[in-house]
């Protein structure tokens, strides 16, 4: 049971995304589908931040350091570049909700479906 | 059987062949009948002496394809085309659905 | 090695803001020309590495140190014949829209964003690092997801682009996830170097079935197949095409994913048999639904969805049977063969299919096929190259469909008979929605109210014409393309060691 | 539009969130910060100006196509950096040592030195330009879009 | 009703999934460092830059951030496209 101790984010992140698949999947509001993907982004991102943690560790920058035990520098830069592609993608979303609304008036997923079958 | 399964397999001899028979067809055609006129009553639909529809209605429509294919089909296209609801949170749950069945899978092997 | 140095022009070509016509055209040619370069240099001197920012192209792991640290761009066999088929569809595409766009508005975005999913696509062939492969995918999907919604005044189109993105997105962030998985596993993010330290544990192997999910619904196989209708049938102008080579792509990441990273230390025979049934599904599902469909481009896309089973099947036959040197050697180098051979054929011919399918669409204002009929007459180019990708796609002996799926018959056969036999049922079934597209869209008497429809413009010829010579060309000579590109892809995907002695070093 | 105190708050703020972004953009290889940071830091002056003039007034300021021109000349710089190195290999380092920020800190702590990381500062400087201008004119595009569907609607 | 049952159990099986891994990760804050200890020891020397994010970011992955512009310029240009003033609105 030492694991749930030590890796108490993880499952933070673990419960964050089921959080976040729950709205995906459960939500019919097209706009709450799209807050569940950047929930569950969030999670990813926060994984990827966590992952490069060391114990007792500082930020990993040289200037006035106080020593070099420092955290891991890729996950951060990692977890830069996925914030930035989440809000293009985002950006996107929002635009062809926006232009849904335009068209139906809605943005319910069930009303919005011209095509089928 | 493990050789190389193209070796045997040349396309210019099938082109060859199809540009032999299209000679033959077409000579063929040349020895047909000698008194067939376009633009006269030969030419004409006979349909039990109806009078010829117009053209649009001549051609027959995409829809009444195959009509007794999906009516023998029918048990199988219900739920299929059922499936195709086209709303975006079904495509997601088929996505992670599929996501629980493949790792239920590999783990499921891993057992053995 | 040096001309390796030049690929990555194209990539930044495409960024330049105020792109027109010509530079566009110009650009991908130049695309090309570098794609086939690098082929070359890949077919003659075996795989190719270029390090970014080292002090040496060569120099994949960094002096003192055991792992590779920056971004190593790695192109094998496959990478360099998935470029060289991303790089003429697109081609092909941008061509054929020069035309049927020119009555839209903000055409220079338009340009842009074809440029980069073009970039995105050779992009992601040519990267040798996991990390990368997500950037790209997102940039795939999102250029994508704007084409296919480019025509806004459409509520289907917009509809389709939002269904894109959404599915592609999630994809993309389960991408990220095995991604993170890994990285907290190893600390490295090169392909060669994970499949290196694979240890195949059960994080390893949760890992997998997210990716290899992520990658099957962006390749639009059967049980997450539903938005590739919808986002390709109102995709403007020359992009379907482009976009559905974009999915092969995906596949192509699939490919790369199970065989370099996982490749023998995974429980094969499992995972391929997934690969399997997803390919059959496909294939039947497919042409079943595209049997039914009376929009013509929509037909057009099930059966693209049918095809990528064919490919599947193919694959994932060599893929089941990986672990046996034996049955590898007999049957299953050239399933897999048989399956990427589709790839590129598949890529040509349903290119142009869609491309017809587009021009009907184009000069009718419809795609309904209940309302078409005599357009043999007054399309007569259209006509043309409608029988040569409908002949090819149905597998009609001298097409080079049927070069590609006799290869795929032949292995199956030898896994399991029942395979092959679905697989010909679908492609009689094939054959048959074909039929019912030329019947009602080209045959029969002239229909009174396309009286003055007259035939495409030129650009357009041209771009349907650069498909229909590559599917011509693919079929009179498959022997001689199946030993220049289509085995060497094959072989570099059954040798994982050589992909990650390339990178480690022979480690 | 907003109502006169935002507006005056508005006006005396902005200035000083540029200047943070500024800061955070050009010391982004010796303190923590970078380009993307400081220019979303910067394009959420923007966003407040947006917030309290309206898209109607901003929207003359800003032009969309000369923020996708901005956005775009920034990618090139981003890349010319990058190509600057390629007699060795794309994306080299080509200025460490070199007369332009080429000083080389020694291992360890070091104390806040502008003219190091080579390439960095100018590849930050790229990026910042794309984020400001991107963001702004995504920002800008979506207010006049919601704007118009609220009013069509 | 068959959703809902569909939800749930993909639900339980993919959260099951993801807290398996969140249990079998590594123990937190004791990461496995070949290539980032490589990357703090080397950063101010083959960069000269102090802070290592950004070395990461511009240099030694400098192709991701690459791609990461790429992909918000292209998102940039998408909104604007398709958020367009369309030839019918146009009149207006």
């Amino acid at each position: 049971m030492s694991a749930i101790v030590t890796n108490a984010p993880f499952i933070g992140v673990a419960a964050l995304a089921c959080v976040g698949l729950y709205i995906m999947l459960a939500q019919r509001n097209l706009i709450k589908i799209v807050m569940g993907i950047t929930i569950f982004e969030s999670a990813v991102n926060l994984f990827l931040v966590s992952l490069g943690y060391r114990n007792e560790g500082i930020a990993p920058i040289f200037t006035n350091a106080t020593g070099t035990h420092m955290v891991l520098p890729v996950p951060q830069a990692l977890t830069l570049t996925s914030i930035v592609i989440g809000v293009a993608t985002t950006a996107l979303m929002l635009t062809f909700i926006v232009l849904i609304y335009r068209h139906t008036g809605e943005t319910d997923a069930r009303k919005s479906r011209r095509v089928k079958g | 059987m493990s050789a190389p399964i193209l070796s045997f397999w040349a396309p210019l001899v099938v082109v060859i062949a199809f540009v032999i028979v299209t000679i033959l067809a077409y000579i063929y055609r040349n020895r047909g009948e000698g008194g067939y006129k376009e633009g006269t009553e030969q030419t004409k639909i006979f349909l039990s002496g109806e009078d010829e529809p117009e053209a649009g209605m001549r051609h027959v429509r995409a829809h009444n394809m195959y009509w007794g294919f999906f009516e023998a089909m029918k048990r199988y296209y219900e739920p299929v085309v059922r499936a195709h609801t086209g709303i975006v949170n079904d495509y997601l749950i088929w996505m992670f659905g599929l996501v629980a069945l493949v790792g239920v899978a590999l783990f499921a092997a891993g057992l053995f | 090695m040096p001309l390796l140095a030049a690929f990555l022009t194209p990539l930044v070509g495409r960024i330049g803001p105020r792109v027109r016509n010509t530079f566009v055209i110009v650009a991908l040619a130049i695309v090309q020309m570098l794609v086939i370069i690098v082929a070359r240099d890949v077919y003659a001197n075996g795989i190719q590495i270029y390090t970014l920012g080292a002090t040496a192209p060569s120099l994949a792991i960094p002096e003192t140190h055991m792992v590779p640290v920056r971004i190593i761009l790695e192109v094998d066999g496959l990478g360099a014949f998935m470029g060289l088929m991303g790089a003429t569809v697109a081609l092909a595409g941008a061509i054929y829209s020069i035309s049927c766009m020119k009555l839209e508005t903000g055409q220079d975005r338009f340009y842009t964003l074809l440029l980069l999913l073009a970039a995105s696509m050779v992009g992601i062939q040519y990267t040798g690092d996991l990390f990368n492969l997500f950037v790209f995918l997102e940039i795939l999907s999102i250029s994508g997801a704007a084409l296919a919604g480019f025509r806004t005044r459409f509520v289907d189109a917009v509809e389709g682009g939002f269904k894109y993105v959404i599915v592609s997105t999630v994809a993309a962030l389960l991408v990220l996830i095995s991604i993170g998985m890994f990285y907290g596993q190893y600390n490295l993010l090169n392909m060669a170097a994970i499949a290196d330290a694979m240890q195949y544990t059960v994080i390893d192997k949760i890992a997998l079935a997210l990716l290899v999910v992520a990658l099957l619904t962006k390749s639009g196989a059967v049980p997450s197949h539903w938005w590739v209708p919808d986002t390709y049938t109102p995709a403007a102008g020359g992009t379907s095409p482009i976009i559905y080579g974009a999915s092969l792509t995906c596949l192509a990441a699939l490919f790369r994913v199970v065989f370099s990273i996982y490749g023998l230390k995974l429980s094969l025979s499992l995972i391929g048999w997934v690969v399997i049934i997803a390919g059959l599904l496909s294939m039947f599902v497919g042409v079943t639904m595209a049997l039914r469909q009376t929009d013509v481009k929509r037909l057009m896309t099930y059966h693209a969805i049918s095809q990528e089973g064919y490919m599947l099947l193919g694959v994932g036959v060599g893929l089941a049977v990986l672990g046996d040197p034996q049955a590898v050697a007999a049957y299953g180098r050239e399933a897999i063969a048989g399956g990427i051979f589709h790839v590129i054929n598949n890529a040509f011919f349903k290119g142009l299919l869609l491309l017809t399918g587009e021009a009907l669409f184009l000069q009718l204002g419809t795609r309904d096929l209940n309302k078409m009929g005599g357009m043999g007459r007054n399309m007569k180019w259209t006509c043309a190259f409608f029988i040569i990708g409908a002949l090819a796609i149905s597998g009609v002996p001298p097409f080079n469909g049927f070069a590609s799926k006799l290869m795929i018959y032949e292995s199956s056969f030898q896994l399991n008979p029942m395979l092959t036999i679905i697989a010909l049922v679908v492609s009689i079934m094939t054959l048959a929605s074909f039929t019912k597209v030329f019947q009602a869209a080209f045959t029969g008497p002239e229909q009174p109210e396309y009286a003055e429809v007259g035939g495409v413009p030129l650009s357009m010829k041209i771009g349907m014409g650069i498909l229909a010579a590559a599917t011509v060309l693919f079929s009179l000579f498959p022997q001689f393309v199946v030993d220049t590109i289509v085995y060497p892809a094959a072989d570099a995907l059954l040798n994982q060691t050589g992909y990650i002695g390339a990178v480690m070093g022979g480690a | 539009m907003m109502s006169k105190i935002v507006r005056t708050i508005t006006r005396l703020v902005t200035p000083a969130i540029m200047v943070f972004g500024l800061y955070v953009i050009m010391h982004g290889h010796v303190t923590s910060g970078g380009g993307f940071q400081g220019g979303a830091v910067f394009a959420s002056a923007a966003a407040l100006l947006l917030v309290a003039f309206g898209s109607g007034r901003v929207k003359d300021y800003m032009r969309i196509p000369d923020l996708t021109a901005i956005s775009a000349s920034g990618a090139l710089v981003f890349i010319g950096a990058g190509f600057a190195g390629i007699a060795t290999t794309f994306f080299y380092n080509l200025f460490v040592g070199s007369a332009i920020f080429g000083h080389v800190p020694e291992f360890g702590p070091a104390h806040e030195d502008i003219w190091t990381g080579g390439v960095i500062p100018i590849m930050n400087t790229g990026v910042a330009l794309n984020v400001v201008a991107g963001l702004t004119a995504v920002m800008v595009v979506m207010a006049i879009a919601s704007n118009k569907t609220r009013d069509g609607e | 009703m068959v959703r809902k049952v569909v939800i749930g159990l993909t639900m339980v099986i993919v959260g099951v999934m993801l807290f398996t891994v969140a249990l079998m990760m590594r123990p937190f804050g004791e990461p496995v460092s070949i290539m980032d200890d490589y990357i703090i020891e080397n950063t101010q020397q083959v960069t000269g830059a102090n802070n290592a994010v950004s070395a990461v970011v511009f240099d030694w992955r400098g192709y991701d951030t690459l791609g990461e512009a790429t992909v918000l310029f292209t998102a940039v240009t998408a909104v604007v496209m398709l958020l367009r003033k369309r030839k019918d609105e146009a009149s207006e």
